[in-house]
């Protein structure tokens, strides 16, 4: 049997897949990438390959992806994870033509041609504005793990707006929101909407043509599912996968290279990126 | 000298609520300080009674309240309030005559004052958009190496090679912090390349109201050593801090100050002093929040 | 780069151009030594046919700030212009220029610009008047400015004889005739009309050799990058433009290039993609970012900044009729700008043409936070070309000269992604 | 009785305001409506064609920023951003021809941006010239005035007469003689008339026929000298910034609290003509002349005639105010510029001034404010 592994290493959590022959999961692993990418890398291939009940042997193909690519020691080749997340999205969603990905610390739009192929992309990477950071820094002020922020802010009924939009200066004006009483899931209901509208003028950017497949860690946050439909006034796709679409695009692209018998050529030292 | 009088300043800042309360000479009969979390108004409150309390005198015998800081307006009990830029400027020129550059690094603010002779502001500057430019900046590099505010400076000083913290965003800073610790690099060589890094954009703020010399640091960073030196080094020249403990206070000291000057003028002119007068004056109409019958019939209907 | 390869011929126009650089920064440093009057002007709409009648030393002060970001000088420059008060927002090539004149003029290519004696500053972007505005305080020299009317809309076309013409050459011509007498009153020389049409014959053989030079890079391969080997290119283009050192360089350089095109030669190695540079280039970063492009086998095949750069004349091929000098000088200004500068402000159909022009795979647009004359539009701009035309752009961001806004992992990224569409598009295609 | 001039002019301001809030060009008339990009635009022409000149200002503070972003670059003013964006979401859509004029490198590319995005408004740059210094610019001008008269002629069906030229030429100087008449009470008696108050009165005529707007002017000068004022101690300031894109009521309304302001640049392209344009003549050829001879200035437009420093002091002695308020819209090259320019002159000439930079887009004032109070509190502690 033919095995793959697609390891996306992003700058809040690595994410990991091994993929068979037929492109099933047959393994997965999440990780918080704490002080050292390439040792987060590292261990979550270790754990992915133990969740298939495989070992490093087995794997015939790695591709790295993510902010961290190329400190990714063992990969045979690196790809960027737009087109990772482009390829996961249009697996699982044959129809997507637009992929929205929030991650912790950037935001990207991806516009998708008939084909499956990626046709432009617009990146928010400048200003931790706008991206899951902003969301983990409501998770610091509430003291609330990320897993509750969206089915609380759900519960909104009259949302604060946030005025800021520098992360830092939100988790202040989180915590005088609460002092002045408003409720935390009013408060929560600002942020999430603060965060969408910024990410719905990238997809934007890109052209907002249907169907729209929403990707990366917060898209396993149902508040932001639901205002992002509101904002961009379209129905979402969100694979229950979304978190690992990354790695699931880079185990895809493994796939094709194992199937050909193609070589790597992994590029750029680790020296060569700064970080 | 009568000391019968007696004029409290309050500066309530985003991160920390100051009191100081002078006499008719001028001399400081107490201060007070404590967090201004989020009512300012009762930080205030707070901080006076902490402030007579200190002074051992009561309430009444106050002569006159006046109020600077961000939280100026929010505090009813004040005969008047003035801005911190004023106030900062009031107060370092009566401890420096020479002085004509000030810097202040709030916790989400950067301010540089320029002042003339007369400790009148002549230009001033602020930066509050980006916290890559503020106090907050320090504080967040600190929390992630497990270091108190007060630790800060100490830590720093301790450094040998500050490495360099490239990142404009203060939120990528962490990453770059995170990427540094793992390569090896001591955490006092971070602590000290953010506060270098800082220092040098408070410079940039400094130049950009024109930086004469003399030069002083006001604010409560003027409790960490390491920034003191970094600013010196940036600046080439010396910085004057304002003495006995006042940096922190110089805010509100300037407040007392003015404050003072009033009540001084107002008895000569021999005229009364009112009492708090802390609502507002009668605004005139704000079009920009008028709505129009249209509308508020609509609205309603 | 190890792609590139050098034929001896090859090092002769590079050597010949290094040496009129470097004569030419040697004439203006010594200008004032030799009593003769020195312009400051910029590289679109500039009327420098006219100064060289004159015989003005030329400094062209983008250049000089450019050079401060080749140098890797530029940080100072631009510290002491925003430390002086200047907003961060201004434009960087004002800012460096601001540093320059702190610095009491003292460049670091180790030239004195002398202080101008005229500036003129064309309408064609509008920070040059602000610009020069500057010198007017500074220097206390006087500007001209020289208003050349651009297309009023993306389709206007001047056709010669209409009103509309003559009223937009009327213009330009009652302009350079005011111009002319300033000349007269700095210099104390009187206007020489055949001198005039000797500059511009010259002018005219050195734009013919340079549209046959951007034309030989619509081969492939590319014989050469326009954004690495073209700036060097049209900074002596510039420099020497209307002279016969000029005209000899061109012919000097469009033999090389037409060499390597019988050759087979190519800037890249193994060329895959070719490319349309659109905006202004990062001068701090030029050869990193080339490197990032060819890495993958993208070759700059064209830019609309060549053209802008070089003053436009190259659009439709524009040329001088020297038998009524004044008249076609007049006519031929209003033209370049109508027909290629003020391509600025609409250049989607511009840049379309360049992709048939250059079978070009796709256009990278490079934004420039602080100029809003090449960059306000071009989100739009992309947008426009990405779905009316189907082309893979790429959008970057960064400065001229301000490495401050240079983010390398940031750009590396974004290129890859690139290349990795344009991969995709060409397996779709069958092809490559 | 006072209370009736009081609740007589809250009536007529009432109705500049809700104007102002408009971000549709309004259907009240059947019209085509001309929109033009600041500053000036030669209206009178637009006026005689029997069509609706329609200055587009922005989307002020309360617009949501949808598509623009994805069109325009983060760094570019915020007046061509809003304005783009109410292309976008179409609230200009009604809008049957659109001129931009070269007064900066941004807004030469609306007129790209139109040309891409609403072709059918037939989106055109009127080439108002950079050089006024030339003898041949009044031509210039003359020619480029008779280019969209011959537009705005194929737009209506008919030639535009010289006659209905002089005719809208007399109604115009009207208009300016009134916006003189209201810039002098406030120079003369702040208290009477404050500068929001007469920002709204002047903005209102971008959104009614002129005829209409000298109506609404006659009637507030014919009740602002009955007004009860409460005499005020403040210091008397200039405000420079408003040319193009146009600064919150807000922010005025901050200064305002502490300051008044004694003369502005607000809209400036509303009375760039300074004096009365002959109406004898060739109508357009006045024009023309007017606007090279008989103009105001701004950080636009060069004129080696006019420095911006000399303009300033000038005004600063003839509204007798004692400091100056530069301030600047963000990303605006051209207002940066000057303002710094400005404020080195008045260091030199010791004259107390505060830098300000501002955005259409702003909604929070509480830093303005304590600049604003700063500065006050240093004109009135000496
Ligand atoms: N269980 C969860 N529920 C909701 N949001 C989550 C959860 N886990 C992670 N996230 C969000 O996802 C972000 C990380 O997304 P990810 O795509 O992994 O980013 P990166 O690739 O940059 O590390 C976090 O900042 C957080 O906001
Ligand atoms: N004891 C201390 N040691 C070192 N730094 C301090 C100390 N106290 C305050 N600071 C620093 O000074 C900053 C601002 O304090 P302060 O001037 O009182 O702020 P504000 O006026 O904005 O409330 C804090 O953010 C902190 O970084
Ligand atoms: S505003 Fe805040 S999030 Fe944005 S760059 Fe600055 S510090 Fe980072
Ligand atoms: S704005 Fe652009 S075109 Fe104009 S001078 Fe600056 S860099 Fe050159
Ligand atoms: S605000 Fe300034 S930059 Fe913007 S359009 Fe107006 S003049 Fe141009």
């Amino acid at each position: 049997m033919l095995y793959v592994a697609g390891v996306d290493v992003g700058s809040t959590q690595a994410k990991a897949v091994v993929l068979d022959e037929q492109a099933h999961v047959a393994g997965e692993a999440i990780l918080d990438v704490e002080m050292n990418m390439s040792s987060a890398a590292q261990q979550v291939f270790d754990l992915v390959v133990a969740s298939a009940g495989l070992t490093p042997d087995d794997i015939a193909f790695t591709v790295a992806t993510g902010y961290g690519r190329y400190r990714v020691t063992f990969g045979d080749l690196q790809v960027t994870e737009i087109s990772c997340h482009a390829r996961g999205a249009v697996a699982e969603f044959p129809n997507t033509r637009t992929v929205l990905d929030i991650g912790g610390q950037d935001t990207k739009a991806i516009r998708i041609g008939d084909s499956g192929e990626v046709v432009d992309f617009a990146m928010n990477d400048k200003c931790a504005a706008g991206t899951g950071r902003f969301l983990g820094a409501a998770s610091f002020a509430l003291e609330l793990p990320l897993s509750e922020l969206g089915p609380l802010a759900l519960k909104a009924t009259a949302p604060v707006k946030i005025t800021t939009t520098c992360t830092v200066f939100a988790e202040s004006e989180i915590i005088g929101h609460l002092a002045k009483g408003r409720r935390p899931e009013d408060v929560l209901a600002g942020m999430h909407h603060s965060i969408a509208t910024r990410c719905a003028s990238l997809v934007r950017r890109v052209g907002l043509t249907p169907e729209i497949t929403f990707t990366g860690g917060v898209s396993r946050n149902a508040a932001m599912v639901s205002l992002l439909r509101d904002v961009l006034d379209t129905p979402l796709n969100v694979s229950a996968q979304g978190h690992f679409m990354g790695a699931i695009g880079a185990a895809l692209y493994a796939l094709d290279h194992a199937r050909a018998g193609t070589p790597g050529t992994r590029r750029a030292s680790v020296e060569e990126v700064a970080p | 000298m009568t000391t019968d009088i007696l004029v409290a300043g309050i500066d309530i800042g985003s991160t920390y609520t100051k009191a100081v309360l002078l006499d008719d000479s001028r001399a400081v009969r107490a201060t007070a300080i404590r967090r201004s979390g989020y009512k300012p108004s009762a930080a205030a409150s707070a901080v006076f009674d902490d402030l007579v309390a200190n002074a051992g005198v009561e309430k009444a015998e106050i002569t006159y309240i006046s109020t600077t800081g961000y939280g100026r307006y929010m505090v009813p009990f004040r005969h008047t309030q003035i801005t911190e830029l004023t106030c900062h400027a009031v107060a370092t020129s009566h401890h420096f005559p020479t002085v004509r550059t000030i810097l202040d690094i709030g916790g989400q603010d950067i301010k540089a004052i320029r002042i003339d002779d007369q400790g009148r502001v002549r230009a001033f500057r602020l930066n509050d958009k980006c916290a890559a430019g503020t106090g907050a900046f320090l504080e967040k590099t600190a929390r992630y190496l497990g270091l108190e505010t007060g630790d800060i400076g100490p830590y720093a000083l301790r450094s040998t090679q500050p490495v360099e913290i490239s990142s404009v965003c203060a939120v990528f800073a962490e990453s770059e912090v995170i990427n540094h610790l793992a390569s090896g690099i001591a955490p006092e060589d971070i602590m000290e390349g953010s506060i270098v890094a800082l220092g040098g954009r408070a410079v940039q703020l400094m130049k950009r109201v024109g930086l004469e010399p003399d030069c002083a640091l006001a604010g409560g960073m003027t409790h960490n050593p390491a920034m003191v030196a970094a600013l010196e080094s940036k600046l080439g020249a010396p910085l004057r801090l304002p003495p006995h403990g006042l940096g922190q206070l110089n805010g509100a000291f300037g407040a007392a100050l003015l404050g003072l000057r009033r009540v001084e003028r107002l008895l000569a002119d021999g005229r009364e002093i009112a009492p708090p007068s802390g609502e507002d004056a009668v605004k005139p109409r704000r079009w920009s929040t008028y709505v129009p019958a249209s509308a508020a019939a609509s609205a309603s209907a | 780069m190890a792609a590139t390869t050098h034929t001896a011929k090859a090092m002769d126009a590079r050597a010949a151009g290094q040496r009129l650089v470097n004569q030419w920064l040697a004439n203006v440093h010594s200008a004032p030594e030799r009593g003769q009057p020195v312009a400051y002007v910029f590289v679109m709409g500039n009327a420098v046919e006219i100064l060289r009648v004159f015989g003005f030393e030329l400094v062209f002060p983008e250049i000089n700030s450019l050079q401060t970001g080749v140098r890797k000088a530029a940080p100072d420059f631009l510290a002491k212009a925003e430390d002086y008060g200047f907003s961060p927002d201004v434009c960087s090539y004002v800012k460096a220029d601001v540093g320059l004149m702190l610095s009491d003029m003292a460049h670091p290519s180790g030239t004195r610009i002398p202080r101008p004696d005229l500036a003129i500053a064309s309408s064609l972007c509008n920070v040059y008047i602000k610009w020069a505005e500057i010198w007017e305080r500074h220097f206390g020299a006087p500007a001209f400015v020289l208003d050349i009317p651009g297309k009023r809309f993306a389709t206007w076309k001047p056709i010669p004889g209409t009103a509309q013409y003559d009223a937009d050459k009327r213009w330009v011509e009652g302009q350079l005739r005011d111009l002319i007498s300033q000349c007269e009153r700095i210099t104390g020389k009187k206007f020489d009309p055949d001198r005039l049409a000797e500059v511009e014959a010259n002018v005219n053989e050195m734009v013919r050799l340079w549209v046959e030079i951007l034309t030989l890079n619509q081969r492939r391969p590319a014989p050469y990058n326009s954004m690495l080997d073209g700036l060097t290119y049209i900074g002596v283009l510039n420099a020497w433009r209307g002279t016969p050192e000029g005209v000899e360089y061109m012919r000097l350089l469009r033999d090389e290039v037409a060499g390597k095109v019988a050759r087979g030669e190519g800037r890249v190695r193994q060329e895959r993609f070719r490319l349309i540079f659109s905006g202004t280039p990062c001068y701090v970063n030029m050869r990193r970012l080339v490197e990032l492009f060819e890495t993958h086998g993208g070759v700059f095949a064209a830019s609309d900044y060549l053209t802008y750069a070089a003053g436009g004349l190259d659009s439709s091929g524009l040329f001088y009729d020297p038998s009524r000098p004044l008249e076609s000088l007049a006519e031929v200004t209003t033209l370049a700008s109508q027909l290629g500068l003020s391509n600025h402000f609409f250049s989607h159909h511009t840049l379309a043409q360049q992709v048939k022009d250059y079978a070009a795979d796709g256009i990278v647009y490079h934004g420039i936070k602080s100029c809003r004359t090449v960059a306000t539009s071009m989100a739009d701009n992309r947008e426009y070309v990405t779905t009316r035309y189907g082309l893979p752009t790429l959008y970057i961001e960064s400065d001229l000269i301000d490495p401050r806004y240079w983010s390398d992992a940031q750009i590396k990224n974004r290129v890859d992604a690139f290349f990795e569409v344009l991969e995709q598009r060409a397996l779709l295609k069958g092809g490559k | 009785m006072a209370v009736d001039i009081e609740s007589s002019l809250t009536d007529v301001l009432a109705r500049c305001h809700e104007l102002s809030l408009r971000q549709d060009i309004g259907e009240d008339e059947a019209n085509i409506a001309i929109g033009y990009f600041p500053v000036y635009f030669p209206e009178e022409i637009v006026h005689a064609a029997g069509l609706r000149p329609h200055a587009l200002l922005g989307g002020g503070n309360r617009i949501e920023v949808r598509y623009a972003d994805a069109r325009i670059g983060s760094f570019v003013c915020s007046i061509c951003r809003s304005t783009t964006e109410l292309g976008l979401n179409g609230s200009l859509k009604g809008l049957g021809g659109f001129f931009a004029q070269p007064i900066c490198d941004a807004a030469k590319h609306m007129a790209g941006i139109w040309g891409r995005n609403f072709p059918q408004q037939d989106p055109q740059i009127l080439a108002l010239p950079q050089n006024v210094n030339s003898p041949a610019s009044v031509r210039y001008v003359y020619d480029e005035y008779q280019r969209l008269r011959g537009i705005l002629a194929d737009k209506v069906g008919h030639e535009i007469s010289d006659e209905a030229i002089r005719g809208s030429l007399a109604v115009y100087n009207e208009n300016r003689r009134l916006q003189r008449a209201l810039y002098a009470i406030k120079r003369d008696d702040p208290a009477r008339l404050s500068t929001v108050e007469a920002y709204l009165l002047v903005r209102a005529g971008t959104r009614m026929r002129r005829e209409k707007h000298n109506q609404l002017l006659r009637e507030a000068l014919r009740l602002l000298p009955q007004r009860r004022i409460r005499p005020m101690d403040k210091p008397r300031v200039v405000f420079l910034g408003g040319f193009c894109e146009q600064p919150p009521l807000e922010m005025l309304e901050t200064i305002e609290d502490v300051c008044f302001i004694v003369d502005d640049d607000l809209l400036i392209g509303q009375r760039w003509i300074t004096e009365d344009v002959p109406e004898d003549g060739d109508p357009v050829w006045a024009l023309a002349e007017s606007y090279i001879q008989r103009s105001a200035a701004s950080p636009v437009q060069y004129d080696a005639r006019k420095p911006k420093e000399d303009v300033l002091m000038t005004t600063l002695r003839e509204a007798r105010a004692e400091a100056a308020i530069i301030s600047a819209a963000k990303f605006c090259e051209p207002g940066l510029d000057d303002q710094l320019a400005l404020s080195r002159r008045l260091d030199r000439e010791k004259i107390p001034y505060l830098v300000l930079e501002f955005e259409e887009k702003m909604t929070s004032f509480e830093q303005m404010a304590m600049q604003v109070e700063t500065f006050a509190e240093s004109l009135l502690f000496d």
